[in-house]
């Protein structure tokens, strides 16, 4: 799997190893969080140091399902995104909400929905081929 | 800490002017300032200048041509909080004695950045950005869970538009200065579900300035004044666990901070401008900055209080808001505070509210991933 | 007015740091400055954060991922002068007791601003910029004017970056810490006659970051503090008539302010952080900021009195200067701040000056025609 | 003559109204000043009030001649321009100085020299053709 960073243009999938994990065993894929050693509280994306005490974050594996808090259908999106495209914010068990595009029909999406992080195409070329590969939801 | 006056206030209108450069619009709006304030240019001790697209010292070049220069000229950014920003800085300035008479100027070309082919891709590190986040989406978030938890509809989020509208067909210096229907509203494009194209501020250029200064140097004017009783500057705080989006943290918490400078509260104010880029923030606002309780923004929206007429309470967005005029980054924030000051003056023409005593000035904004806003302004002005 | 001290200075080493954005870099001076000063970073009630290239709300992603958010943050700009202008604001609401303890942060990625393709077109009323002015020969101009005034020659420029290379073949922090010759120096690549590349201070990314807090606080922390004795920041004057460009007035004006603030002189200075962007500045600023006569620059130079060791009066560019360490814009203003900090501390190791009690920091630039420079800021630092 | 500005990108002459005349009938070109009506301080280029005073202005031609204040031979310079060029600021009897590149040779040029304005090409495209005419300045 390929760690180049699509953000700056390579034409090549992209994938975070500091906050995406997709086992090579094809267990399921799941995001890791960051505990603070000292507050206990978890951070997501990854952080250097916790930003409430300054103590050190330990790397944890997040639960891979979490609740729909809420959604937007976006007709205009950001360029290398092919719109409509659903977009939300899910709240996991471990106290941190997550921002991801969701795998679900317009029309089916609701809030207050259990939905489950997968793998999936985020961007794509000018053709409609991937570009980005990373997290994205699911409903269950 | 002094007493602080704005005794002078200019803008452009507002809209696409992509014949100008955004100095242009800024010399133009200190020139009309300082016409107002009927004070020398030359007693102009300091400019705050607030611009977010512009590159380096646009400050200078506003002022050069105007000989408004050797004075400290210090260029803000804060994204769309960038204005009050610099107002902020010339209040500080003047409450502690550091100088008598400054100028604080929001100035923006978004068409003209627009033309230089200016990037607009997310930092390396936002990650929601780089997966396709927006503005629009977060507000149209806002906005869902808002319609969830409270039943609005989305005729109630267009009838925001509406009003602004309204409002705004009374304004010469609005960019959108037409009466739109409900109807209307709702079947202009698709932006971010549920908003349409015109629930969306659009593009502008523009600018705006005010002359602050010190009671004494008011009196030495014979200026007509409006008093700064409030000036607060906050910033977004750092959070990823989960919270309730249609109670936005930092603008609570910005307001509160001013009421308690100003010794002043929502029973107190009858006009606002808010940081209505979207027709759900709107919404919020009524409820956040105190003028209705949780839930009963539609209802403050329907009754008739936050608009122009006989129901009146607190008129919001007596502009025609962001909606209607635009929202030039840089020049927003000074552009509320001169509609403050006209309207407390009494001057403000066809879009008057009779009577005014006191007037908040709301903005928020940059998007942060991890940030509710980058940063929030409240000011209160009073007569 | 209360006094203000910086009791904790922390930057990053200024080169190419192609990796990280500004707000990596940034992020990292506030660490090392917060540590330093042994402040909690919950403490810390307002941040002024300069940088010139990076857009919205700089300020809120340098804090963000060290929780020190919903502060007030104001970002701020001044072109080369951006540092001081944060330092600037830094002081001033210390000194007016509007806070206890503020940062100032300074922090740019030049190489990443590169990478982005940004236009570097002039502004369209920027009439000599179309024409092919660019700021090397704006100096270059200079040196002709003081080589034809003064018999200077261009060995006499190619020994300012000599000297410069000794310092920051002492300074871990510097991006270029190699020893050069005169030869050397004028065998490099033609740049804007007189100048060769080693004239030119060199692309750079950087941060730097201060802590800055009045006498209790200070005494509360048992920190150990250099005093801010002046903080001065000018803009440019607008003029197009003839005047003696080897004078820069600017400069002249607002270190005359800062000499006034402080209740000090020239002879009271023992390090000089000034502008030296290219070679002529260093010598011109010998001058205007008062350590020699007119014409005496060379002179000065020559007789090691502006260098480390046995003969030095007042040592310039003790980091490396601009020549060595590059010039990230937003971070040079601070980072002067924090090498005054460790040499007033005595902590500046190999290249430390021997019982230093005063040093002044001095900053111009922005091309802005019709401008000497489109800002000016001058700090002076004692123990 | 073309008023199109090439600032904004072009393929075409540029020839600035405000600052530069360069008659139909074969006159020498001269440059505009803007005099104050108040107090008769002349400033270059145009402005629309006094900076001093804020007193309106009236277009004045300058005098065709002035003095090399000093000068640089540009090696790296503007995209566009080919190095290297020769630049130098221009006093005016009027009180002015101007900047300006110069049609002098590089071992030629020294300050002190009188010099005259003319019309020539100030950018070229990528293959060298004229992209924009304005006013330099040569020797007398
Ligand atoms: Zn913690
Ligand atoms: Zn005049």
């Amino acid at each position: 799997m390929s760690e180049k960073n699509a953000a700056v243009g390579e034409e090549v999938d992209f994938f975070h190893p500091d906050l995406f994990v997709v086992p090579e065993n094809g267990e399921a894929p799941y995001l890791m969080g960051y505990k603070c050693e000292n507050c206990g509280k978890v951070w997501f994306p990854k952080l250097e140091l916790c930003p409430g005490c300054w103590s050190d974050l330990n790397q944890i594996k997040l639960s891979r399902q979490g609740t729909l808090y809420s959604y937007s259908v976006i007709h205009i999106g950001q360029p290398g995104i092919k719109t409509p495209y659903v977009v939300g914010y899910i709240d996991f068990p471990e106290n941190v909400r997550i921002y991801g595009q969701l795998e679900i029909e317009p029309d089916k999406v609701k809030t207050g929905i259990p939905v489950e992080v997968i793998s999936g195409v985020v961007r794509t070329d000018k053709v409609g081929n991937p570009k980005m590969i990373s997290y994205k939801f699911k409903a269950i | 800490m002094r007493e602080v006056y704005i005794v002078g206030a200019g803008m452009t209108p507002f809209g696409k002017h992509s014949d100008k450069d955004y100095y242009d619009l800024g010399q133009e709006a200190v020139y009309k300032a300082i016409k107002d304030a009927g004070i020398d240019h030359r007693q102009i001790e300091a400019g705050y200048v607030s611009n977010v697209k512009a590159g380096m010292a646009p400050g200078q070049k506003v002022f050069k041509k105007l000989g408004m220069t050797g004075m400290l000229i210090i260029n803000v950014e804060n994204a769309c909080s960038s204005g009050q920003t610099a107002l902020n800085l010339a209040y500080y300035a003047v409450a502690t004695g550091q100088y008598d008479a400054v100028m604080a100027v929001g100035c923006e070309s978004l068409t003209r950045g627009r033309q230089s082919g200016e990037a607009l891709a997310p930092d390396q590190d936002d990650i929601e950005g780089i997966l396709g986040n927006v503005m629009p989406g977060i507000y149209a978030m806002r906005a869902v869970k808002y319609m969830e938890m409270y039943g609005a509809t989305e005729e109630d989020l267009a009838l925001v538009a509406v009003k602004s509208h309204k409002h705004a067909a009374l304004n010469p210096y609005a960019q959108y200065r037409n009466l739109v229907t409900v109807e209307e509203v709702l079947a202009s494009r698709k932006v971010a579900e549920p908003f349409t194209l015109q629930q969306c501020c659009p593009i502008a250029d523009g600018a705006a300035a005010v002359v602050v200064c010190s009671k004494d140097k008011m009196l030495q004017l014979g200026a007509k004044g409006v008093r700064i009783d409030a000036s607060v500057l906050v910033s977004g705080k750092f959070k990823n666990e989960p919270s309730d989006m249609t109670i936005p943290e930092i603008s609570e918490r910005a307001v509160n901070k001013a009421y308690k400078m100003a010794g002043l509260g929502p029973a107190d104010i009858g006009m606002v401008e808010c940081h209505d880029a979207f027709t759900i923030a709107e919404l919020l606002y009524y409820e956040i900055l105190g003028f209705c309780n949780k839930g009963e923004g539609v209802q403050y929206l329907r009754s008739g209080a936050a608009e122009l007429g006989p129901n009146a309470k607190a008129v919001f967005s007596v502009r025609g808001g962001l909606l209607c005029m635009g929202h030039p980054l840089g020049a927003t924030g000074v552009a509320q505070a001169v509609e403050a000051t006209w309207q407390l003056r009494g001057q403000a023409g066809d879009r008057q509210i009779p009577g005014l005593k006191a007037a908040l000035c709301h903005i928020t904004g940059g998007g942060v991933s991890g940030m509710d806003n980058a940063a929030c302004g409240c000011h209160i002005f009073t007569v």
